[in-house]
Parts: C-alpha cells; structure tokens; sequence
C-alpha cells in the first residue's frame, strides 16, 4: 500500500520529447514506473524511445491507452495548459514539476482542476515516489527504499536529503512527496497527512516545512486534533531574515506568522518532533516508534 | 521585481485609475521644468524600493519650482535603507479632504486574490493590520468571475458614505484589479487613495510589485527594471540565473534548492557560523552557473570560507564538478573550499574533482562542521 | 402547500424605488406578500412608503431582515450584477423580471447562481404567485384563485390568459410560474413540473411553451418518465414563419427541432394533453381530472 | 442586429485575425478604385442580409479594375431574397488550399457558448449538420474560463494536420471568443476559414449578429447598423420600440406579450383568418406606442381588420385605449377595429372607448372570430 501512486499508476508524461521530461521518463521507466503515453503536439504518432507512444492530445493519449496519472515537464508557459488540459481529460492525479508558473496562472488553474475532480500535486514540485512501486517526478529513486515511514514536504533536494537519512538508517518509505514551493499549490500538507493517516502501510510521518505561509501551523492543528500516528517536523529557513525573499515564491515572511520558530512552536504544541537540523531525523522516529 | 512609484502610476493611469499629473526627473533642472509646468505647490518624491520615504527625508513640498529644483538636488544621490535615490518624481501637492487604503495581493489560504481596503490610509497599512484589524476590510475574489460590482461598491461604501465618491472607489477597485491581472501583479496597493475637498477620489501614491515569472509574458513590464535600483551583487545574480540574498556572515554558500539552501544556512548557524549568503543554483544547473556564483560568493571580502552543498537530483554532480574546475582555474580562490557533493552522477563528480586536487564529502553536517571551522580560522 | 413561495416567503426588492419597482412592491404588499425590505443604493435608510426599510446593499438588508427571497426590477444594465449580488448574500430564491439583459451576461450569472445554491427564476419573466399565500413579480393577482392547479409558462401575458380561463372556471392554482422567454433563463419546466409532481397541493399541471429551443421536447419527455400527475400542455407559435425572430430572443427556430407542430407531436406522444387554443384548457383539465 | 460581411470583417481584424485586404463600395467608380489599390484578381461581392448570394449572382470575379466597376454597377442595386443590394465589399480573389468552418453561438441546452468547427466550409453550414453531422465538432466552452489553450488547439488539429496551420487556427478561435464578448454577439462564423496554397490560415467570409440587448452599451456597434438594408416597417417597429414581423394575411394584429401575440395568430389561422404581422407592443406600454403601432399596421394595403388583444399586467388598459382614441384622431382607420380588451385598469379602458364611440370585448375567441370575420367581408 502507499499513497496517491502505487502499482495501478498508468502515467503519460505531458512534454515527452523536451529535455526534462525525456530524461526523467527514462528514469521512472527504469525506476519501474508504467509509462503508458507520451504527448507532445505535433509529435502524435512517434513513439518515444520507440516504445512509449506518444500522442498530440491528452484526450487522444487516455482514449488508446487508460492513462489515469500525469507528469508534467512543460516550460512554464505552457504549463497552465498543460494542467488545464489534463483536468479535461479526467486524469485523477496530476503531477506538476514545472517551475516559474506565474501565480495568478494558478489562481484560475486550481479551481479548474477541483471543479473536475482531479488532485493536482505541485507545481514547482519534485513529485512523489512509492519506493518499488511507481516514481512520479523526479526524486531519485535510488536514495529511497520501501518502508513504513510517509514523507510529505515543501522542498526538492532538502527532501532527498532527509529522506537519504532514512534510507541510510534503515527507515524505509511507504510514499515520498514533495508538494512544492510555489505560493498556490495543488495539494498541501493537509491532505497528505490525511492520506498517510488512512494508510495502513504508513506507521509515522515526516512534515519538511519551511518559512512562509501558515501551512505548517494549519498542519500542526490538523495532526493534533486528527492524527493517531507519530509525526517528525522540519522547519527551513531560520536563519532567513525576515521579510527578505528566498528563492521561493512562498519565502516571503508576512508579519510574525511565517517565520520559522514560531512554525516550529506550532508544531510542538501539536505534538510533533521537531528536528533541530536534517540528521535528527533518525533519533526522533527511533524515538516515536 | 519591484516597480518605482511613477511606473505604477503610469499602469494605473492606463487602467483608468485617476492620478494626479506628474513626471519623474533624474536631474534639478529636469525637476524644475516639470514643476514649471505643472504649476502651484508641487511635491518631489525619491523613487526608491523602500518604505518610509518621507521620514528619511526623501518627499518634500515646493512652492515654486526653483525650489523645486533645490529639493530635488538634495533627494537625489540621497541613500534611503541603503539605497540610492537615482530618481524623483514631481507632482502637483493634491489638497486632501481624506485617506483611505486599497489593495490587492494573491492569499495563500482561499488561493485567490485578496482586496484589501481601509479607511485608515496614508500610513503604514500593515501597522493598522496589527493594532486596528477591524479597520481592514478584506475581500477574496472569484478569479473565475473577477471582482463583481456589487463586491465593489460593497467594498466602497465602507470607505465613503457619499454614493458618488463610493461609485468612483468602486471603478477605481475594479480598474485596479485588471490592471493586477494585466501586468502580472503579486501585489498593486494605491496608499492613500485620496478624496480631495471637491470630491474627486484620486490614488496619490501606488506600488506594484510583479510575479518575476510573469516578466517573460510581459516584455514591456520587464523593460521597467531598474538594476541601478538594486544591489549590484543581486543584478548579477538574476542575470546569471541564480537566486541570491546577500547576509552578513562569513561562510559563503552554494547550494541546490531553495529548501536545502535554507538548511544549510541554518546548519552552518547550528555549528557556530553564519552565513554570507542564500544562494540557490537552481535545477537544471550547467557548469557556467558554478563559475557564476563563486564569481559572486568571492566578490565578497567577508567570505572567509565556502561551502558546496550538493544533492543532485535534476541537478548534475558532474556539472557542478566541472563549473568549481572552471572556476578555479579562470579565478584563483583566496579562501578555503568545503564540497559535499551527493546524489545524481555523484561518482563522475569526484573523479573530476580528485583529479583537479579537490576532495568531496558526502556527508552534510561533516561538511558544515568543516567550513565553519575554516571560516573562524 | 405550493411551489417556490408560500407564506414563509419573505421578500427584498431590489430596485424598490424605480418606475416598476415601486408600482409592483405596492401591488405585492396589497396582495399579501411580506415584503420585509428594499435595497437600491444610495438610498439606504429612507423607508419605501414609510414602511418599507431600504438598504444601500441586499448583504445589508439581508442581516437586518432575514429576506429569504428577492424579486428584482433594476434596469437591464444593472441587473446582471443585482443577480450576482442577491447570490452573494445567500438568497434562496431569485426572481428576476427584468427583460432585455444580454444574454451573454446570463452566461456567466447563471453558473454563479448556481454554485451558490439559488433559485432562479428569469430573467424576462412575469414571476410567481402562489394565490392568497405570496404574489413575487408582476402576475396580476385577481386573476388567480387558490386551487390544485400548477401553471407553468414561458410566456407572460399568455399565461394571464391561460390562469384566467381556469380562474374563471373554477380551476384554483397551487403555484403559476412564469419561467420567462429568455435563450438562458434560471430555472426550466423540468425544475417546475419536478416541483408540482412532489407537491401534494397540486393536482394537475398546465404547461405553456412557445417555438424555439427544445426546451418543451425536455419538457415531455421528463413527463413521460416521471410524472403521474395530468399535464396539459399549449404551445405558441403555430402560425409563426420558420426562421424568423418573434420578439423573444427564445423565439429563433434552429432547425425543425423549435417548430410549434414538432412540440405539439412530443406534447402527444409524451402523454400531454395538447390544447389547439388557450379555451381549450378547461374541457382538457375536466377530462383529466 | 445583423452585421455586413465588411462590418464583421474590421470586428475580426480588430481582434488579431487574418483577414484579407479589400474595402466597401457604394458605386461602380470606388469599386474600380479599390480594384485598383489590391491590383490583380478582385472579387466583388454583394453586402446584404441574406444567405445564397454567390448563387443569386451576388458575388463575382474581376480581372481588372474595370471589370470590377462593371460587376459592381451589376451587382448594387440588385435584389438578392427582397433586399436591395446597396454597398459591394471589393477584395482580392484569394487562391484556396482547403475550406473550414468555424462559429461560435450560445446554445440554450449547455447555457454556454458552444464553439463548432467543420473541415467542410464554404458551403452551407446548416446542409452540412443535417446530411453529414460527424464532420461537425462542438465545443460548449465555460464563460468562467474562456476558451482554453488545449481546447481550441484539439479543435483546431481536427481541421488541419500540420500543427502550425492547427496553431493558427486555434489562435483565430480564440479571438473569435474574444470578439464575441466583446461587441455582444449572438452568432459569429466565419465561413470559409481557408488555408493558401502558401499555408496562411485567413478568414475569407464572416458573419456577425449582435444581441439587440447588447446595442445599448456598445454604441460603436449599434452604429453600424444599417437601415437601408433592413424593410422600412420593422425599422419604424422598431424605432417605435414595438417589435414587428410582416406576414402575408390580412388581420392586422395589435397584441401585448410575445406569446399572447403569437398565440392570437394561431387562432386567427383557427379561426380560418390569416394575420397580417406579428405585433407586440411590449410590456410598459404608453399611447404613443399604440399609435404607432396603429399606423405602421395600417400602412399595410392587404390589412383588412384590425384585432386589438390586450391582457393588462404590466400594460395598463387605459393607456391602450387612450392611444387607440389618440391614433383615430391623427388617422381615420380605413379598415374595421375589434378590439379585446381585459386586466389591469380595464374598467377605466371601456369608458375610454365607449365614450370614444369604440366597443370592447373581454373574451379573447371571440374577438378573434369577429376580427376573421370583419376581415373576410
């Protein structure tokens, strides 16, 4: 068992043949992942690696093939789009890893994609991974192992970090998700956590959070009031100085709420661990389970 | 990207939104004329990207326009929060019978954007927000619908209880949020949006800033910046492709990922340092990117010690490899070099570093230990 | 018992102080209706007729009066916008008699109205009246008496003639909807005959349909399949040249499919009564019930 | 409101799609002059409200300049379906690849705008639903959205293999839905939308129809109307603000509501009369408006009675009366008057006409059946 992707995951790869997108449909073919469609327009017809047919329209792809996930690695112009069209063709999960989206793109995309159902993960996300089972995105597959630990995060390569933490000390995963950074998001530490509650397969959950927003504290309310399952927490960011913008379009710390000690009071109030650097990672579930 | 006050002005203009004549000068002379021809009691404001201009000094009345141009000798070449006055607009000094406050962001929480207005103008809004918060009024608005005119009136008769001045705040709202979505806004906030004593309701001052990835839709928008305006060490930078804050402390970093950057800093606090910068080379790094960021971490005299923290996912670890080799060789390095280097095509990574005499941690506390020690040495 | 107003049916006036506006709330409140508030902007707290209070905004008038429903008479400029307004502020019903609004407007309010959760009958309507409970629109109310009657129509004066001849023929009505001749209108026969067929004070059904659209064809065939009470049906127009524009925008026929003989034919076969003219309605009523 | 084919054409050129060159002409000399401006072939085609004007002989190709003029002095003047052809638009003769349709109209089931595309244009487009209607692909878009990317492209690569031609195509889509909420439309196509043989993607034919309810807040588009190219009754109708239809019988009728009006028809033709028009004076009546109606029904020669059916509601039926007895007073009436008359005031009505020397009936049958009957003798 795992979370949002598991071996039943049929995925299309929205920007098959760009540069991004063909080398990581490479590796989550390799990873094990069942790539069924590509899609490109005005490629329809030429199969990618000549195995993975490859289609000009999403609807197009779904009909021939009963795709039921997509990755997205378009340039972020046409990202908006790309979801848009995704949405239209009754994908259930959407996986965006295209970075640079404009927000107010977003702000018309994301009741787009609610209104039909849909559950969008990103944009500006590294994706997810059921370790053995499906790889979704770009994590590496490699630094993960399968396990009972969920691992839910707003970061890229701080999440490869913990989660190569883990692995290494022998915490395997059930699934690894990275939500993104971007202010307007498709899927937020909520419904992650929601998720790993009703997993069976998922015994305790790791929260990597970081400066910005009040996500982290609506999360920490939500796992004290709706979660029986140990959860370990991870705050970026506190040496940032406040108000100053961090790469992240989400880094922007708005009057005392975003900063990252009171997101990590938060989120002891709630219960949950809190690491003090990366490597507590291990001692704090060791603690919990 | 930050917008001076008089490029706002001009995008509020074009959306219909009243403002008060004006232009901007970059010399006296230049200053003097506008107010020659404007006429009467005029106002020179320092265009800077900070708040708090009058305070420092940098908005002064006129009433005649060689004194006009004496303002303006002194605001220009002023340093306001660290940044040089370069420009000053000059305007006609409005008569204001009141002042009130409009804006627009995009909230996080209802994932929309969010009108904000208050009948507390004219002052630093977030310092209403905490000491008066029942004198905001906040409206999130359906994207998929705009900002209905009930909404806006609503809105308006909150901040005016004559019908017609309500109606012209009310147009001046619906203006501003087209105008948000036509540039490409994260934020548009017209402070004070005046009423002057015979009633017309007028944005006497406005700040825009845009969402940096719209800049690429909008060539005309992004024509607007100002990089004399900015910190030279961020120009380069952006122009390189990288984000950087410049900080205070003596480790220079170098890492992948906004998230992970963060990290590190805030590790290399745990173990004692402090950090120089947040630099983060992004996903899809090319070694060039490498050469560009030492280039700039090392501009910095109080680097005392430099720290790679890599894990390679989109970004390749030979990559990175290759752009320190470049680097070094195009520019010898005066200070210390501490390398973790984990993740994507790792082995290829310390191939190429060994053989140029380099050697790479894997571990990052080791790593941050390392450089915080070579820094206080 | 009735359909959509009854006695618990408590009205705002949106326009209350207009030509029309003023005229109709007078005859309203002559004829029972409890209209609890007025809203026309600007004018707040100037009492309509002294009795009236009258709000700048329907959110206002809303939180002092409890208004449950909203009957609207602004101009045609201004009543798109009086629509999304009344939705706004939680209206269960909207009545909107204003004729003559684009109908691209009503592209983007009926959606609004719907997510909302509202009723909407119109635009262009005459409105309803449920006799001696509650008159909301401009039916005239001494040619309705109480009875077990439903009436509904596209049609306004039409419909004067339709309810006159039952009146005058001892046929009572539960409820008289006039649903407006509108291309896009809130509310169609199928919401109305769904509301008779559950309403236990309605025995039989009048329906009064026009060329253009297909909307009578819907109509019968929802009889056909879930009605048990008689309908007796009319429709206007047999005389009318194909193609040709009969002052309702409803009224363009596209095709064969909006002719007055086609929904005659679907009337028939659906089991519906088919009136040749207006008189004919009480000989087909008497023969039903 | 119907729009020329020129009309529609600068509406699409405004909004950014491909039309060809060309420009109207009121006479053989401007045509000649346009002709000669393009250079090479013209085509000079008939503007007027009206389908089949190619095969009416309505549109024709030119060599030269004064083949254009000769065509044209052919052409204007022309009755093409009872329309007097008043003005030619003059444009080059296009050479065609392959012809596609393309429209947007409000569809009534979907309550949206539902986009519908053909790879068979040129031709009668109605011909091509009923006989072949798997070669028509529709698109109900959501206002709330707009036309989105993926859409108009999927359509488009319906109509066209190679993609450039489809992203033209799918470009002129989505300013045919910007267009269409722009100036109020009820019905834009453009038809054909051909490819050249050099692959541009341009929109040959257009047509556009306005809401009437949109003209009052697009005054640029209410005045392009053209009431010459319109039949002066309904012009007058309309100016009166009655809508008006002209048919073949001889019972004028006078009828307040569309579908009581429409109704009355139907039991003149039970009754075994024909109407003479459809008339609907609306709902806030006043005098005036009857006595236009009364003079614009009694222009009609084959008018052979006059049936007056009012059911007050909103329409009072003094004001009725009063504009019957205002209008015999301006006009004796030739023909006889039945008038029927019930609802609001109605009390007040009959003692308007009775001391008038006019009797008014209450049943509605009745009326009718005297109207048929006045009308036959």
């Amino acid at each position: 068992m795992s979370v949002f992707v598991d071996l039943e995951t049929r995925l299309l790869v929205q920007g098959i043949t760009g540069r991004d997108g063909s080398f990581h449909t490479r590796q989550m073919i390799a990873y094990g992942t069942k790539v069924v469609a590509g899609v490109t327009p005005g490629k329809g017809g030429q199969p990618f690696d000549g195995v993975v047919p490859v289609f000009d329209t999403v609807a197009d792809a779904v009909r021939e093939t009963r795709a039921n996930a997509t990755v997205i690695y378009v340039p972020a112009a046409l990202a908006a789009s790309a979801m848009y069209e995704a949405a239209d063709a009754g994908m259930g999960l959407i996986v965006c890893i295209t970075e640079g989206i404009p927000v107010l793109d977003m702000t018309k995309v994301l009741p787009y994609v609610h209104e039909r159902g849909a559950r969008l993960i990103g944009p500006n996300c590294p994706g997810l991974i059921s370790p053995t089972q499906s790889k979704v995105g770009i994590i590496p597959g490699n630094i993960c192992k399968p396990g009972r630990v969920g691992v839910v995060s707003r970061s890229g390569t701080l999440t490869y970090e913990i989660v190569h933490q883990l692995s290494s000390n022998g915490f395997g995963q059930s699934t690894c998700i990275g939500i993104g950074g971007d202010p307007l998001i498709g899927t937020n530490f909520i419904h992650c956590l929601s998720a790993f509650q009703a997993d069976p397969a998922t015994d305790a959950v790791v929260v990597i959070g970081e400066i910005g927003g009040t996500d982290e504290q609506q999360a920490a309310e939500f796992v004290q009031q709706g979660m029986t399952k140990p959860v370990i927490g991870f705050i970026a960011g506190q040496t940032a100085p406040p108000g100053r913008r961090m790469g992240h379009a989400g880094a922007i710390i708005s009057g005392s709420a975003g900063t990252a000690a009171e997101k990590m009071a938060a989120f002891a109030q709630a219960g949950i661990s809190v690491m003090k650097r990366p490597a507590d990672v291990v001692p704090l579930l060791r603690e919990r389970l | 990207m930050n917008l001076h006050e008089y490029q706002a002005r001009d995008i509020l203009k074009r959306h219909g939104i009243p403002v008060p004549d004006g232009d901007v000068a970059q010399t006296p002379a230049e200053a003097q004329t506008i107010a020659q021809r404007l006429g009467g009691k005029v106002v020179v404001k320092a265009q800077v990207h900070a708040g708090g201009r009058g305070k420092a000094g940098g908005v002064k009345l006129a009433a005649q326009p060689d004194e006009a141009a004496a303002h303006a000798s002194r605001i220009l070449g002023m340093t306001i929060k660290g940044l040089t006055v370069q420009k000053v607009l000059v305007a006609p000094a409005t008569d204001i019978a009141s002042e009130s406050y409009v804006g627009i962001i995009v909230d996080r929480g209802s994932q929309r954007p969010v009108l904000m207005v208050s009948d507390a103008g004219g002052i630093d809004i977030e310092e209403v927000a905490r000491a008066t918060p029942e004198r905001i009024y906040r409206l999130a608005i359906d994207p998929r619908y705009g900002l209905l005119p009930h909404q806006g009136l609503g809105l308006a008769l909150r901040l005016y209880r004559d019908l017609a001045q309500a109606r012209s705040a009310a147009a001046i709202m619906a203006n501003l949020y087209a105008a948000f979505y036509a540039v490409g806004a994260s934020l548009a906030e017209i402070n004070p949006l005046v009423v002057t004593p015979d009633g017309r309701v007028l944005a006497l001052d406005a700040k825009i800033v845009i969402d940096d990835n719209e800049l690429g839709r909008h060539p005309e928008i992004a024509a607007l910046r100002d990089t004399s305006a900015e910190a030279p060490s961020e120009v380069q930078a952006r122009e390189a492709g990288l984000t950087f804050v410049k900080l205070d402390g003596s480790v220079g970093c170098c890492v992948n990922g906004a998230g992970l950057a963060m990290a590190t800093m805030d590790l290399v606090k745990y173990y004692g340092g402090a950090p120089a910068n947040f630099l983060d080379i992004g996903g899809s790094s090319n070694p060039q990117k490498v050469v560009d960021a030492l280039r700039i971490i090392t501009a910095d005299p109080h680097v005392k010690a430099i720290l790679f923290n890599i894990f390679g996912g989109i970004t390749r670890g030979d990559d990175v490899a290759n752009g320190i080799v470049q680097a070094t060789r195009q520019f010898p390095l005066a200070v210390p070099l501490v390398i973790r280097l984990t993740g994507t095509n790792e082995a290829e990574a310390v191939k190429i570093l060994t053989q140029a005499g380099f050697s790479a941690l894997t571990d990052m506390d080791e790593a941050v230990r390392q450089a915080v020690a070579r820094a206080a040495t």
